[in-house]
C-alpha cells in the first residue's frame, strides 16, 4: 500500500467528507475528521522521510503515464508543506469538537467538518499534484470550503467578510487559470516537469511573460501579498474560532508554495532572477508588508484581528526569500511555512478558548484583561507563541529570522536586515499589548473567576505553543526539511 | 401555478421525456456528446420544472432534501470509489485498466461508474441550489436556512 | 483590421475580462459584482476553449470518415471550471441572501457604513 | 553533569515554588535550599576550571554548526559565584522585606527570581554567542514580571522602558551582530584570542564594536541607559539582586566577553578607539546625574550606570591589566552595590523614606544599616579597605600600560563625583540631628543579609586571591 501513499493523502480527506454529509451525525463527523487528519499526518511523514531517502515520488493517476496523466508528485519541498498542513490539521481537529459545538448551531455542525474535510483535501492536493490545472481544481475545493467555514461565523460581519474573500479569492484563482492558460496555449502541456522543459524552447517570450504576471498577482491575491492583503484581517477576525486557526496556519501558505513551484522550477529561474526586477520586487513588497502591517497590528482593539494583521506581515518574512533567492534566505522563507503556521495556530486555538469563556464573539483588549489570573495556562500558552511571532531566540520563529538575517547578508541587503529588526521590535509592541492587557490589567469583577478553556481545547493550543519552543531548539523537522527543499530549489535554478 | 390546466398538464406529460432524455445523453455518452455533467443537470431540470409548476412542497415530495444530500455525497462516493476500486485491484488511483480482464472493457466500466457519480452529484448539486435559493422566502421571517 | 481579425477570439476573450473586472470593482452592488464575476471567469473559458477548434475539426469522437478533430483536452478542463464558477455564483448568492437578512442592504457602502456604526 | 545541575536547579526550585504558593515557610525554605544547592554546585566546580580545566556540556544543535553549548571559564565561574552567593543572601533580604512590606504575589516574585537567576548562570555558562544571546533575551523577559511587581500604571510605564529598550537594543543591534560574526568567522564560539581577527577591519570593524557595544543594552552606555533608573519601580531585593548584579552584570560580563573571546585581546586598536569615549562620558554624565538625584534608589541606579561604563572602559582599552581589572570590577560593584540597595530597603522597610534629603540622623537609629551603607560607598569610591580599590588598581594600571590618558583622567573625575554624591549621605546620616519618629532596625533578616554583603565587600579586599586568580587567568 505504500507506493500509494501520494493518493491516499488526498483522498482521504476527499472521502471524509462526503461520508460525514451521509451520515449526519456531529459525533461521527468529529470522529472521522480527527481520524483523517491523523491519517493524513501519517501519510505526510512517511511520504517525506521516503522522500529525504529517495528523492522524488512520482504517482501516476489512472495508471496514465505523465505528461498525458496527472501526476502527483512528492519532493523535498511539497514533501515539507504536506507535513506543515495535516501538522496543523492534526491539532486543529481534536479542538474542533468543543470549539465547533460552542460556535456552530446543531444542525450544521456535521456540514462544517466536511468543509474541513474538504478544506484539507484542497490544500494536501495542491501541495501534491504536478499538474498545473489539477492545481487549479483543488485550489477551488479549497477555496470554496474556507469561504463557507468564514461565512459560519457568528458575528454577522463574517458574512461580509467572506464575500469580500471569496470575491478576491475567485479572482486570484481566475488570473492564476488564466496564466495556465496562456502557458498552455504556448507549450500544450500542463505537467509541471515538462511545462518547465518546454518552456526553455518558447522562443516568443511575450504570453510567457503575461502567464508569469497573472499567476503572480493571482497567487498573491491568495496568500495576501503587500499590498493585496485586504480580504485577510476582516476574514481571519470573524470567522469561527477553528477555521481562523486552521485557515491561518496553513492556507496562505500553500498558495505561497504554489508560487515557489512556479518561480524556481516551472519558469527558467536565471531568466526570472537575472532579466526581470523579480529580487528587487519582492524585497520591496516582504519588507513593507513587514513594517507596515505590523504598524497596523499594533493599533487594533480586536485581538483577533491584531493577530490577523501580524499575519499578513509574516508572509512578508515568507516571501522575502523568494527576494533574496539564496539557499539561506530560501531555508528561512520555507521552514517559516511550518514555523507561522504553527506560532499562529497555537494563537488562534487559544484565543478561541479566550473567546468561548468570554461568551462574545469578539476578543478584545479588555475581554483579555487579567487573563494571567483567570486562565494562566491560557495566557501563558499566547505568551509563548506571542515570543515565537516576535522572533526571541529558543522558538520557531528566530529560527525563521536567524536564516533570514544570513541570507539577507548573503545577499549584501543591509537594509533588509534593518528592515527584520525593526519588524520583530513592531511585533514586540504589539505582542506586548496582549501581555500587558493579560498580566497588568485586572479583570472586571463578574469575569474574575478563574476558569480555563475546555481540556481539549487548551491541550490543542498548548501542545502548538510547544511545538512553537520544540522547533526553537530541536530543528530536524523545520530546518532540515527546508534546507533540503530550498536546496532543491536552487538546484532548479542552475 | 398549479391552478393553470396547462401547465400541469404539459408538465405531467413532459416529466417523464425529460428524465428519459437525461439517461440518453448518459449513457449515449460512449458515442456523442454528453455524459454525466449534462444528464445531471437534464435531470434535474425535470425535477426543478415540476416544483416550478407544483410548488416546492411538491418538489420535495418528489426529491425529499434528504436523498438530495445522499445523492451529492454519494455521487462522490461512487466517483471517489472506483478510484479505491483501482487500488484494491492493484492498480494506481483512479486505474480502470485493471477493472477487466480486457483493459479496453477495463475502461469502459470504470468510466461508466465515474460518469454515474458525475450524475448523481451533480443533480444533486442542482436541486439543492434550487431548493435552498426558492425555500428562502418561505420563512422570511428571521429563521435561517442552511447555506 | 489585418491583426485583429484573425485573433478575434482574443479581443473577445480581453473584452470580457477587462469587462468582468471593471464591473467587479466598480460597482457596489453585491449582486452585480458576482455578475462581474461570471464574467471575468467567462472569458476563462474562452480563452482555453477558442484555440482548440480547428477550421473543419469535428467533436473529438473516433468515427468513419473524420481525420480532424478539435482538441478534446479544454473541454475537459473547462467543464471542470465551469462547475468550480457555479459553485463560486451559488456560494456567493447564498452568502449575499443571508447578507441582505442580516444587514437589510445589499449595497458595499451601505454594509460598511453599518459596521462602522456597531463598532463604534 | 554538574554545569547541568546548576542550569536546572532554579529552573527546578521556580517550578517547586510556584507549586507550594499556599505555604510560604515551605516555599522559602526551598528558595534557600535551592539557593544554597546553586551556590554548592558552581563552588564545586571552581577547583577544575582553576585548575585550567573547561567542564562542557552540548545541548543540541539548532543550527549546523550552532550548538546550545556550555563551556565555563573563569570569567563565567566569576559571574556564576556572585550570582548564586547573593541569591541566597537576598532571598534572605526578601523574606524580611516582603513580609516586611505586605507585598502582594510573593510566590510569583520568587518563581521569577529563580528564573532569573536560572538565566543569569546560563548567560555565564554559555559557551557560544547564540546560547548566550538566548539567555541573555530569556534574563530580560523573566525580569519583566518583577520590575512590574506593583502592576500599576508606574509599573507598567518603567516596565515598557525596561522590555523596550532592551529588547529593541539587542534585536536591532545584537542580533544582527550575531549573524554577521557567523557569517565572517564561521563560528560563534567563544574561542581563546578570538574569532575575528583579521577578519574585518577599518570603519567595518568599528560598526561592528558599536553594533555589540550598543546591543548589549544591559551595559547601559549612554545613550541607552534609560531602563536602568526605569527599573527602579521594582521592589527593592529586585533592584538589589538583578539591577545591582545579575542583569547588569550580565550586560557588562558579554562586553568583556565578546571582547576576549570574539574580537580578542590582538584586535585592532582602532576599531575600539571610540568606545573609552562613549564610556567615559556615561562615567561622567551618570555621576553628574547621581549627583543632582534626591531619590536614593535613583542615585544608586545612576551611580550603578556609572560604575558599569567603568568596566566597558577598561575593556575597551585591550590592555591585559585591564581586563583584569573589567573582571573583577564586575565582582568588586557587585558586592558593594548589593549593599547599598539593601541599606535604601531597609531606610524604606523601617522607616518609609525615599528621598536623600530624608535622611537626617537615621545613622543613630539604623546603625548596622549606615555602617554598612558607608562601607559600599568606600567601594564604589574605590578606598581601602573595600573591594572596590583593588578593581580600581587595576583599571589604572591598565590605562597607564595602555598609555590611555583620557582614561586615567576620567576615573580620577569620577572618584571625586563618587565621593561627592555617596558621602554626604553618609555624612547626613550620622551627623545630622534627628527628625520626628522613633524606629528602629528593619527586620532582623534584612539587617543580617546587609551586614553580611558589607562584610564580604571588605573581605574582597583583604583576601582577593580567588577572584584575582579567575579574572588574571583571562588575559
Amino acid at each position: 500500500m505504500l507506493e500509494h501513499l501520494p493518493a491516499l493523502q488526498v483522498v482521504l480527506p476527499l472521502v471524509a467528507a462526503p461520508l460525514i454529509v451521509l451520515a449526519r451525525s456531529t459525533r461521527f463527523a468529529w470522529l472521522a475528521t480527527t481520524v483523517v487528519s491523523y491519517a493524513c499526518l501519517v501519510c505526510a511523514a512517511l511520504l517525506a522521510s521516503r522522500v529525504a531517502d529517495g528523492g522524488a515520488i512520482s504517482y501516476a493517476l489512472g495508471n496514465w503515464p505523465p505528461p498525458w496523466g496527472i501526476e502527483y508528485r512528492v519532493d523535498a519541498l511539497s514533501a515539507f508543506v504536506l507535513v506543515a498542513v495535516s501538522l496543523t490539521a492534526s491539532f486543529v481537529a481534536p479542538y474542533a469538537q468543543r470549539s465547533i459545538a460552542a460556535e456552530i448551531e446543531p444542525d450544521r455542525q456535521y456540514l462544517m467538518y466536511a468543509m474541513y474535510c474538504l478544506c484539507l483535501a484542497g490544500l494536501l492536493g495542491m501541495a501534491i499534484t504536478g499538474d498545473a490545472f489539477n492545481l487549479f481544481v483543488f485550489l477551488e475545493i479549497s477555496s470554496l470550503a474556507s469561504y463557507v467555514l468564514i461565512a459560519l461565523g457568528r458575528r454577522r460581519q463574517a458574512l461580509f467578510a467572506a464575500y469580500q474573500y471569496m470575491l478576491l479569492g475567485t479572482v486570484g484563482a481566475t488570473f492564476y487559470v488564466i496564466g495556465v492558460g496562456l502557458l498552455y496555449l504556448v507549450t500544450g502541456t500542463l505537467n509541471f516537469a515538462d511545462l518547465a522543459e518546454r518552456l526553455r524552447m518558447v522562443q516568443d517570450l511575450r504570453p510567457v511573460l503575461a502567464a508569469l504576471a497573472f499567476i503572480t498577482v493571482g497567487m498573491g491575491l491568495k496568500f495576501a501579498l503587500f499590498p493585496l492583503h485586504q480580504w485577510l484581517p476582516n476574514a481571519y477576525a470573524f470567522a469561527p474560532s477553528m477555521a481562523t486557526a486552521f485557515l491561518a496556519a496553513t492556507a496562505t501558505k500553500v498558495s505561497v508554495y504554489v508560487l515557489l513551484r512556479y518561480y524556481f522550477t516551472v519558469f527558467d529561474p536565471a531568466a526570472l532572477f537575472e532579466r526581470l526586477p523579480t529580487r528587487e520586487i519582492f524585497l520591496l513588497l516582504s519588507v513593507a508588508a513587514m513594517v507596515v502591517a505590523s504598524l497596523a497590528a499594533v493599533y487594533q482593539r480586536d485581538v483577533k484581528r491584531l493577530f490577523a494583521w501580524s499575519s499578513v506581515a509574516q508572509v512578508g518574512y515568507i516571501t522575502l526569500g523568494i527576494g533574496l533567492e539564496n539557499q539561506a534566505g530560501l531555508t528561512g522563507s520555507i521552514t517559516h511555512l511550518l514555523n507561522h503556521g504553527v506560532t499562529k495556530g497555537a494563537i488562534f486555538l487559544l484565543l478561541g478558548g479566550v473567546a468561548l469563556r468570554a461568551g462574545a464573539g469578539a476578543v478584545t483588549m479588555e475581554t483579555l484583561a487579567g487573563l494571567g489570573r483567570r486562565m494562566p495556562l491560557t495566557a501563558l500558552g499566547l505568551v509563548v507563541a506571542g515570543l515565537s511571532l516576535i522572533g526571541l531566540p529558543g522558538t520557531a520563529g528566530f529560527v525563521t529570522k536567524w536564516y533570514l538575517i544570513v541570507g539577507a547578508l548573503e545577499r549584501g541587503a543591509w537594509w533588509v536586515v534593518a528592515a527584520i529588526a525593526a519588524s520583530s521590535l513592531i511585533a514586540v509592541a504589539y505582542v506586548w499589548r496582549v501581555v500587558e492587557a493579560a498580566y497588568l490589567r485586572e479583570a472586571p469583577a463578574p469575569a474574575a473567576a478563574r476558569r480555563e478553556a475546555p481540556a481539549g481545547m487548551l491541550a490543542a493550543g498548548l501542545a502548538m505553543a510547544g511545538l512553537c519552543v520544540y522547533f526553537g531548539f530541536f530543528t530536524s523537522i523545520n530546518v532540515e526539511g527546508a534546507h533540503a527543499a530550498a536546496a532543491l530549489l536552487l538546484r532548479g535554478a542552475q | 401555478m398549479k391552478d393553470d390546466i396547462i401547465l400541469r398538464v404539459v408538465a405531467k406529460l413532459l416529466l417523464p421525456f425529460m428524465l428519459l432524455f437525461a439517461l440518453y445523453v448518459q449513457f449515449h455518452a460512449d458515442f456523442g456528446p454528453g455524459g454525466g455533467f449534462q444528464a445531471g443537470v437534464i435531470a434535474a431540470a425535470a425535477v426543478i420544472f415540476y416544483s416550478l409548476i407544483f410548488g416546492l412542497r411538491a418538489g420535495e415530495r418528489l426529491a425529499p432534501p434528504w436523498i438530495v444530500e445522499a445523492m451529492l455525497a454519494g455521487g462522490v462516493l461512487v466517483y471517489a470509489g472506483v478510484g479505491v476500486a483501482g487500488l484494491l485491484l492493484g492498480g494506481n488511483y483512479l486505474d480502470y485498466f485493471v477493472l477487466h480482464a480486457d483493459p479496453a472493457a477495463g475502461q469502459h466500466r470504470g468510466i461508466f461508474w465515474v460518469e454515474i457519480g458525475v450524475l448523481l452529484t451533480v443533480a444533486g448539486a442542482m436541486l439543492k441550489l434550487y431548493t435552498m435559493f426558492a425555500g428562502r422566502d418561505r420563512n422570511e421571517d428571521g429563521e435561517e436556512e442552511g447555506a | 483590421m489585418s491583426a485583429l481579425a484573425p485573433h478575434f477570439s482574443y479581443w473577445v476573450t480581453l473584452f470580457l475580462m477587462v469587462a468582468g473586472l471593471y464591473i467587479l470593482i466598480a460597482r457596489g452592488n453585491l449582486v452585480k459584482k458576482l455578475i462581474g464575476l461570471a464574467v471575468l471567469q467567462s472569458s476563462v473559458y474562452l480563452l482555453y476553449i477558442a484555440p482548440g477548434k480547428l477550421l473543419g475539426g469535428t467533436a473529438p469522437i473516433v468515427a468513419a470518415g473524420f481525420s480532424t478533430y478539435s482538441n478534446p483536452l479544454p473541454h475537459v478542463l473547462i467543464l471542470t471550471a465551469i462547475v468550480v464558477g457555479v459553485a463560486t455564483l451559488a456560494l456567493g448568492l447564498a452568502i449575499t441572501v443571508r447578507i441582505r437578512e442580516a444587514y437589510g442592504s445589499i449595497e458595499e457602502d451601505e454594509i460598511l457604513e453599518r459596521d462602522r456604526a456597531e463598532g463604534r | 553533569m554538574i554545569v547541568a545541575l546548576c542550569l536546572l536547579l532554579p529552573v527546578a526550585a521556580a517550578a517547586w515554588l510556584a507549586l507550594c504558593h499556599r505555604r510560604p515557610n515551605l516555599r522559602e525554605a526551598v528558595s534557600l535550599a535551592a539557593a544554597a544547592g546553586l551556590f554548592a554546585c558552581v563552588a564545586s566546580l571552581s577547583g577544575e576550571v582553576l585548575r585550567g580545566g573547561r567542564p562542557a556540556l552540548v545541548l543540541g544543535e539548532i543550527f549546523p554548526g550552532l550548538p546550545v553549548a556550555f563551556v565555563l571559564e573563569p570569567l563565567g565561574l566569576m559571574f556564576a559565584l556572585i550570582a548564586s552567593g547573593l541569591w541566597f543572601v537576598s532571598i534572605v533580604y526578601s523574606i524580611g522585606y516582603l513580609r516586611g512590606n505586605g507585598e502582594r504575589h510573593q510566590t510569583r516574585f520568587f518563581a521569577c527570581f529563580a528564573l532569573a537567576i536560572a538565566a543569569a548562570i546560563g548567560v555565564a555558562f554559555a559557551g557560544n554567542l547564540l546560547t548566550l544571546y538566548l539567555f541573555y533575551e530569556a534574563l530580560t523577559l523573566v525580569t519583566w514580571p518583577l520590575v512590574t511587581h506593583h502592576g500599576d500604571d508606574a509599573a507598567r510605564r518603567g516596565g515598557r522602558v525596561y522590555l523596550g529598550l532592551l529588547v529593541a537594543s539587542s534585536m536591532l543591534f545584537l542580533l544582527p551582530a550575531m549573524a554577521i560574526t557567523w557569517w565572517l568567522g564561521g563560528t560563534l564560539d567563544f574561542t581563546p584570542g578570538g574569532i575575528l581577527g583579521g577578519k574585518v577591519s577599518g570603519g567595518a570593524a568599528a560598526g561592528l564594536v558599536a553594533l555589540y557595544a550598543f546591543g548589549i543594552g544591559k551595559a547601559a552606555l549612554m545613550p541607552l541607559h534609560r531602563w536602568l533608573p526605569a527599573a527602579m519601580v521594582a521592589p527593592t531585593p529586585v533592584s538589589a539582586l538583578l539591577h545591582a548584579v545579575a542583569v547588569v552584570k550580565a550586560g557588562v560580563f558579554s562586553i568583556v566577553k565578546v571582547v576576549v573571546y570574539v574580537f580578542g585581546l590582538d584586535f585592532e586598536p582602532a576599531a575600539f578607539a571610540w568606545l573609552p569615549w562613549v564610556a567615559g562620558f556615561t562615567i561622567l554624565a551618570a555621576s553628574v546625574v547621581a549627583l543632582r538625584a534626591d531619590n536614593l534608589k535613583r542615585r544608586l541606579a545612576y551611580s550603578t550606570v556609572s560604575q558599569l561604563s567603568y568596566v566597558v572602559l577598561a575593556a575597551a582599552l585591550l590592555a591585559p591589566l585591564s581586563i583584569v581589572g573589567a573582571a573583577l570590577h564586575i565582582a568588586a560593584h557587585a558586592v558593594g552595590k548589593i549593599t547599598l540597595f539593601f541599606a535604601a530597603g531597609a531606610v524604606y522597610t523601617a522607616a518609609r523614606k525615599t528621598l536623600v534629603s530624608e535622611l537626617d540622623g537615621l545613622g543613630r537609629r539604623m546603625p548596622w544599616t549606615f555602617a554598612a551603607f558607608g562601607i559600599g560607598a568606600l567601594s564604589m569610591i574605590g578606598l581601602p579597605p573595600a573591594a572596590g580599590f583593588v578593581s580600581k588598581w587595576f583599571m589604572v594600571s591598565g590605562a597607564i600600560e595602555a598609555q590611555h590618558w583620557m582614561a586615567l583622567a576620567v576615573i580620577a573625575a569620577s572618584t571625586l563625583l563618587n565621593a561627592g554624591y555617596f558621602l554626604p549621605i553618609v555624612y547626613r546620616a550620622f551627623f545630622r540631628p534627628a527628625g520626628g519618629e522613633m524606629h528602629g532596625e528593619a527586620p532582623w533578616t534584612m539587617v543580617a543579609a546587609l551586614v553580611f554583603t558589607a562584610a564580604l565587600t571588605v573581605a574582597m579586599f583583604f583576601w582577593a586571591d580567588l577572584p584575582l586568580a579567575l579574572a588574571r587567568s583571562l588575559a
